[in-house]
């Protein structure tokens, strides 16, 4: 295992003290120590969000990019990269309000990555409005007589979609988040991981303690396997929420459905026009 | 001799592949050839046409006279038989009255033959008629449907009927070639030109008329070894670029108007986060949806203005489909030298035409990536991804290139490193640091406009992009009243003035675009003090003609 | 019921002979006309693609937007007018791929709408590119090698969502067409029926005989309202597809949720700034 | 008089409160007000300050001069002392060596009676220092925490202690007003005018800096009986209000850059399908995430330029916060009588600053809706949507208005009905058809330029939008040395031109702006032939400040 501290993880933020923005930053760079990666070998793509800043937090390769974009530019990594291990990471508003329409379809690419969102279940940097997990009855400056869409269930969504790796998470609970992150990880293709993170300053509804009071272990004979299980796990949400690794399928990833790609690292790639000679037959 | 061909006939008859033997056929029998592709919005139905211009000297854009009328249905001869030469031809289906009317009743030919094959009657009649041989076109079917042996004998059948059944009418001769040529059509030529530069990476959203870019470097990926994926939508398509930018390989986009908008703000990420990324906007007559199978300029200021407040850009528009294999290739490397966007401004008119062009000479092309070496980075101790420079430019290294070294880009006004700031002094001089490097490409890298004519001119005709075919006919045609001169400009922002400033002393400066408001006078406007003397535009959804232009500018402004 | 005719669904169009959108538009201009509907009270809002043109092949209100954005400004309506009968109507590329975003977050907003998709699997429009709901198999002139993603079910995506009405049908089995858009249009709230719409230009794998072999009508006992029975039914999608209304659930519309709106038709709201006089008391 | 009182501290001490507090109190006791916020991209930490300018004259813009600086933290000493005045006074929780220092120990005074409003004591301080009496402040307080009882009472307390421990530093007397005046932020001002003009909808997502606009009309909507939805997306947000505006209603979008960028395509739509609609863009520097919560003027050409190919729209942005009720106001109607879209560009200073204002003057606004009445309709036989008129602008009807009529619009070039077409001829007449409602618009609607300055000037300086008021500080200064005119436009395209070349007719022209590369400068290039004199640029995220510009352009230009 190497070092934690070559992740400085321990860097100045602009978050909130209390904020559950730290103790994950902390899961994650024990987990990514404790799976013996280098800073170099890790890319972090994030949007624009209290959430989103982690990579400048943190010793890693980062792409701080556009609000809602944290998924796309992945993909360009991936096809470029065979190796790098790669986290996309980014509020709940991010990934699933601006940015709602990469992840439904980057669940179906199926690519090779790790999505951590942290949801807290509202707006944080731009000052307290609902995101799409607030509650109905949340009171905002903008929802004033609370949100007039249900909220959305993140993991009942992604079991919905058959995500290849699903799964539910609380910074509360430090080894659980580790170990679901390091899961992901080793998962092949996509996997995501909602984590329970309490905004101190503006969800005053979704705090630590409303979380504690109704976060359980998945069973121990839970098989996440198992859709029809899976469904009704997902759509447990009320005084009693499962965390854990919800759903799993293990199936063919974006960049195995390339059939000439295999192990290639574009990123290695050297091309010589004088050598593409041949591309000018075609106009001939 | 200056011939031109129309097909005509419904979108689902098959008018493209006609369209594309031909061409082919009298491309190899040596002739120069230019054709425009007018089609609807729409699969079946309506009505399309196709034009094929050939010569036996260089042919630059399209004529609106037609020598051979090919009507795959009766309403194409109502529509373009006024326009038909004197000694025109005629060949059609169903009769017509009119003394140019050559019947050649293909689908009863075909039905005993091959049905399918019913336009192949065609393409022997039209050849017959030029007064050509059938050898170059029966090699050409061979190759076009070399899967399967019994259609290319039935074709060959039925190119020979079609032979037989008519009259020569032209006496055309083969003319000579002495040097390699191509044929190509302006979307293949952004991907061949993207393809020779090394793009790894084409991340895009269907839109016409681009999309002929994306299928042609979508056939040629398995080759390659290279990855074209089709985005969820345009604003992912964008940032999946950047992210195998990021990521080190060369990355690129295309899309029409409609997708670009939807691109701005990640085009302004490039800018802000210097990341290399090509995009082409092949243009359509807008707003929104607009004419989409249609050609226009109108997205020249747009782009030039694309996305909030300010970063360095370029934006260039090919003048041909040959300028457009070496524009694409030079777009990927400014892109890189200056990690900066590129925007290509091409449009349906050259997207979809081909051209017969000189064979593309690559020993001039040398691809710079311009990323650090080991050394390099060793000199500069840690790296640092905006670390301030004279040039503006900063070391480029990209994820796991080094060990030890991370890569962090960053989105917000950042330091150095990559990090947030939001102090004063540190945006400023961020701001600086990338403004130096438009300084740099327009000293190194900016291209001024070709001029063509003599050196005293009284009128100066000026064109950006895809217009100088026509307007270049036009202007050979003036040029026999007055003393003309004419720029064609391909750099358009940063805009190149030198060589304007020199040809528009004394001269009367006449600036022709297709778009309503004269964006590209504006813009010259904006960067230099010249006085324009008339501004041309067209945005009827149509290529200027030569003969046209050379009309209007003779009567209305000269 | 009014006369089938006034919804002039004979128009000249722009579609391939034999298509499926023929039938569709036969099958929703007689459903209109048996609801005993005139034109001016149903208003149709569409993207771009082949299904989009739909609002020039039939006489109704008609905004005819932006490609993938056929959702949002049918909110706005809704907003304007309780009234007005609202037809959301798009291709599975403008729906599912551009617009993802809009879907997926209007099911949340249960908007009293009906949202018909034409299912093609394909993009017609632009000559034959995988669309969402593309099989892997499929190879176009972009997909070379058959699809990169596994396709989207459109009916378990909504049914995952817990959408308050999720029903597929087929154009090839016009009753069952007419009575699925007659469910859709009585129900309150969002009603999407993904149909099954042969292209006979560039699909050459679901044809009319690919889709009539397999559909089938659900059984006559289908509870919808079962969450768990319309997640199996939802899953089935290969050699037996079931057609039907998969899920259904009554809840608060959109509309409902705003408590002071009720019936008002903000169309007929009628302002007067010299009444508006206690704005300024806030900032004096 | 003219005074300064800055207030330095973390984010989530509470400054917003006590600036707010501060600045109602001044406002009551008759002063005039400018206030203006400098906050970092965090909700706590760093360091933030606000200003409050009083007078007992119209005061347009902040200072660089502190009067009173109250340091909430320790930091706000070390950074703001420079620019403390000589006979100027800290108050400050902690010691700090220098004579100017007055310490209040806020957080000991609090803790005994509530700590959570241990601002309020500094109120109480900054009251005292200026020589002014509690009784207002109580007042505000009391209509502050109006819900609880304990809470008010606790406050005044605190409020008392903190006045009796310091010492009166300036006298200042309450100036008399003789007319009733507001005081309102730049984002409530395009609020207040929106919802004058009977706005009913505003769908948006939230954005810094434009969130307040969201907020103000929120906070409003059940009172008005109208919606404010957030969407899940900027394109979401436009195509919303498009289908609202569609649909009969009065309907508005808001943001800032990158979401303008989202919104351009849609923007596009609500041109070509002749919809109005109302876009705010709250302007902060960039391009992508930038300088989230900072000002800059750098969208102006994206914003004329936005969305690909050409439409008629307008562009205004508001000089002040009294200008911007106003301009929203009349946004609202120029989008209904000309079915167009507008962009008001508002910045950051402006959004967030507040400003004493007169009155709004209701009886000056008249709503005009300009739907057609069942009689036009009558006379006109079947409804056309985009029937064609001599200005352009075709009869408007809205979906169930009448019986037996529809209404389409479309995205796509269309005829009369509304109906598709691909056709040269129609899309030429369409397009001038939109085109020609601009003329009228330039004819009957455009605001000329507020001029300032005496008849005969060596000196031109020009501003647009909320540069106004720091320029025309600066300008009043400049007279003193020079014959100094200004012109300060808010409409911005069309650009009305008249007036700026009568007055810079032998005058040397000065444009300032907050972009880097002049924007408004070449946009008077690009259309008048005015040859510009200097071009005054600032870009780094900071309003710009009257005496600071008075000094620069003495210096540097003059
Ligand atoms: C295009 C665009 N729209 C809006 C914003 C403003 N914005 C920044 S962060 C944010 C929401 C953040 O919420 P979330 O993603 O949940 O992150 P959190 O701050 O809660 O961690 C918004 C709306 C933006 N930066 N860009
Ligand atoms: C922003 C934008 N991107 C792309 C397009 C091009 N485009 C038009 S229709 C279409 C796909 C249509 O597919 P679908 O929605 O399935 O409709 P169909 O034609 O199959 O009925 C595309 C990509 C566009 N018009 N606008
Ligand atoms: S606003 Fe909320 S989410 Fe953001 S840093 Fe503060 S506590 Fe954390
Ligand atoms: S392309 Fe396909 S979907 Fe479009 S009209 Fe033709 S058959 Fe129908
Ligand atoms: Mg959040
Ligand atoms: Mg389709």
């Amino acid at each position: 295992m190497v070092d934690t501290a070559i992740f400085e993880a321990d860097r100045e933020t602009a978050w909130c003290p209390g904020c559950g923005n730290f103790p994950l930053r902390k899961a994650l760079s024990e987990s990514l120590a404790e799976m013996n990666l280098k800073p170099e070998q890790v890319t972090m793509f994030t949007g624009i969000g209290q959430a989103a800043k982690m990579p400048h937090y943190l010793k890693v390769n980062g792409f701080n990019g556009l609000h809602g974009r944290s998924l796309p530019p992945s993909i360009g990594m991936r096809i470029a990269n065979p190796e790098m291990k790669i986290i996309v990471e980014s509020g709940d508003g991010c990934t699933y309000g601006e940015g709602g329409n990469h992840i439904l379809h980057n669940l179906r690419r199926n690519i090779d990555i790790v999505n951590l969102v942290h949801d807290n279940q509202i707006y944080g940097l731009t000052k307290g409005q609902a995101s799409p997990t607030s509650g109905n009855e949340i009171k905002t400056p903008v929802q004033t007589h609370g949100v007039n869409a249900e909220p959305l269930n993140p993991v009942r969504f992604a079991v919905g979609m058959k995500a290849s790796f699903v799964a539910r998470s609380f910074v509360g609970d430090k080894e659980h988040l580790k170990a679901m992150i390091k899961a992901a990880m080793e998962h092949k293709g996509y996997a995501m991981i909602d984590i329970f993170q309490p905004c101190v300053s503006f969800n005053k509804i979704n705090t630590y303690q409303w979380y504690q009071e109704r976060v359980y272990h998945l069973e121990e004979d839970y098989d996440p396997t198992d859709y029809a299980a899976a469904v009704e796990k997902a759509d447990e949400f009320g005084d009693k929420i499962p965390i854990g690794i919800i759903y799993k399928e293990e199936k063919a990833t974006f960049r195995e459905r390339i059939p000439y790609l295999k192990d290639k690292a574009l990123v290695k790639r050297n091309v010589k026009p004088t050598e593409l000679k041949n591309l000018l037959t075609d106009f001939k | 001799m200056d011939l031109n061909i129309l097909i005509g006939g419904e979108a689902g008859q098959g008018l493209k592949t006609v369209e594309s033997l031909l061409t082919t056929i009298l491309f190899r029998q040596g002739f120069y050839v230019y054709s425009t592709k007018d089609y609807m919005s729409r699969i079946r139905g309506g009505h399309n046409f196709m034009e094929v211009r050939i010569s036996d000297k260089p042919v630059h854009g399209p004529t609106n006279e037609i020598d051979v009328l090919v009507a795959l249905n009766d309403e194409s001869v109502d529509l373009h038989l006024q326009d038909l030469n004197e000694n025109g031809v005629i060949i059609s289906a169903s009769a017509h009255e009119d003394r140019r009317m050559e019947r050649l009743p293909a689908k009863e030919i075909a039905k005993e033959v091959n049905p399918r094959a019913v336009n192949t009657v065609f393409i022997g009649g039209v050849i017959k008629v030029l007064g050509l041989a059938l050898d170059e076109a029966e090699t050409i079917i061979k190759e076009h449907f070399s899967d399967d042996k019994e259609v290319v004998e039935d074709n060959i059948e039925l190119l020979k009927k079609g032979y037989e059944l008519l009259d020569k009418a032209f006496l055309l001769e083969r003319p000579g070639r002495d040097k390699e040529m191509m044929l190509i059509d302006g979307n293949s030529a952004v991907g061949l030109g993207a393809a020779l530069a090394g793009v790894s990476y084409y991340a895009a959203y269907p839109m016409s008329p681009s999309t002929g870019i994306l299928t042609y470097l979508a056939r040629k990926q398995e080759e390659l070894g290279i990855v074209v994926e089709q985005a969820e939508d345009e604003i992912a398509a964008i940032n999946m670029a950047l992210g195998g930018s990021y990521s080190g390989i060369r990355s690129m986009t295309g899309t029409s108007g409609g997708g670009l908008a939807l691109m701005a703000e990640g085009i302004g990420l490039a800018g802000i986060a210097e990341l290399p990324v090509v995009i082409t906007d092949v243009q359509r007559p807008g707003p929104a949806t607009g004419l989409p199978t249609r050609t226009g300029q109108g997205d020249l200021l747009f782009a030039i203005n694309i996305a909030q407040d300010e970063f360095p850009l370029m934006v260039l528009a090919p003048r041909d489909q040959e300028d457009a294999v070496y524009q694409s290739f030079r777009a990927l490397n400014i892109a890189d030298k200056y990690q900066m966007p590129v925007i290509i401004l091409s449009d349906q008119f050259l997207g979809d035409g081909s051209k017969t062009i000189n064979e593309i000479n690559l020993d001039k092309l040398e691809i710079d990536r311009h990323l650090i070496t080991e050394q390099e980075l060793a000199e500069n101790g840690k790296y640092k991804r905006y670390k301030m420079t004279e040039d503006g430019i900063s070391p480029r290294s990209y994820p796991g290139q080094f060990a030890d070294q991370v890569v962090l880009i960053d989105s917000d006004e950042h330091d150095e490193l990559g990090h947030i700031v939001e102090d004063a002094e540190a945006r400023t001089a961020m701001v600086d640091k990338r403004n130096r490097k438009l300084i740099k490409l327009i000293k190194e890298d900016l291209q001024e406009p070709e001029y063509k004519g003599p050196e005293a001119i009284d009128y100066l005709l000026v064109s950006w992009g895809s217009t100088c075919g026509p307007l270049s006919e036009a202007r050979d045609l003036l040029a026999e009243k007055a003393q003309v001169g004419m720029l064609a400009f391909n750099d358009i922002w940063p805009l190149p003035v030198s060589e304007l400033k020199k040809r528009a002393a004394g001269a009367k400066v006449i600036v022709v675009e297709a778009n309503t408001s004269s964006q590209f006078a504006k813009l010259i406007k904006s960067e230099t003090d010249l006085s324009l003397f008339a501004e041309i535009v067209k945005y009827d959804g149509r290529p200027f003609v030569g003969k046209e232009l050379y009309q209007k500018i003779k009567d209305e402004v000269m």
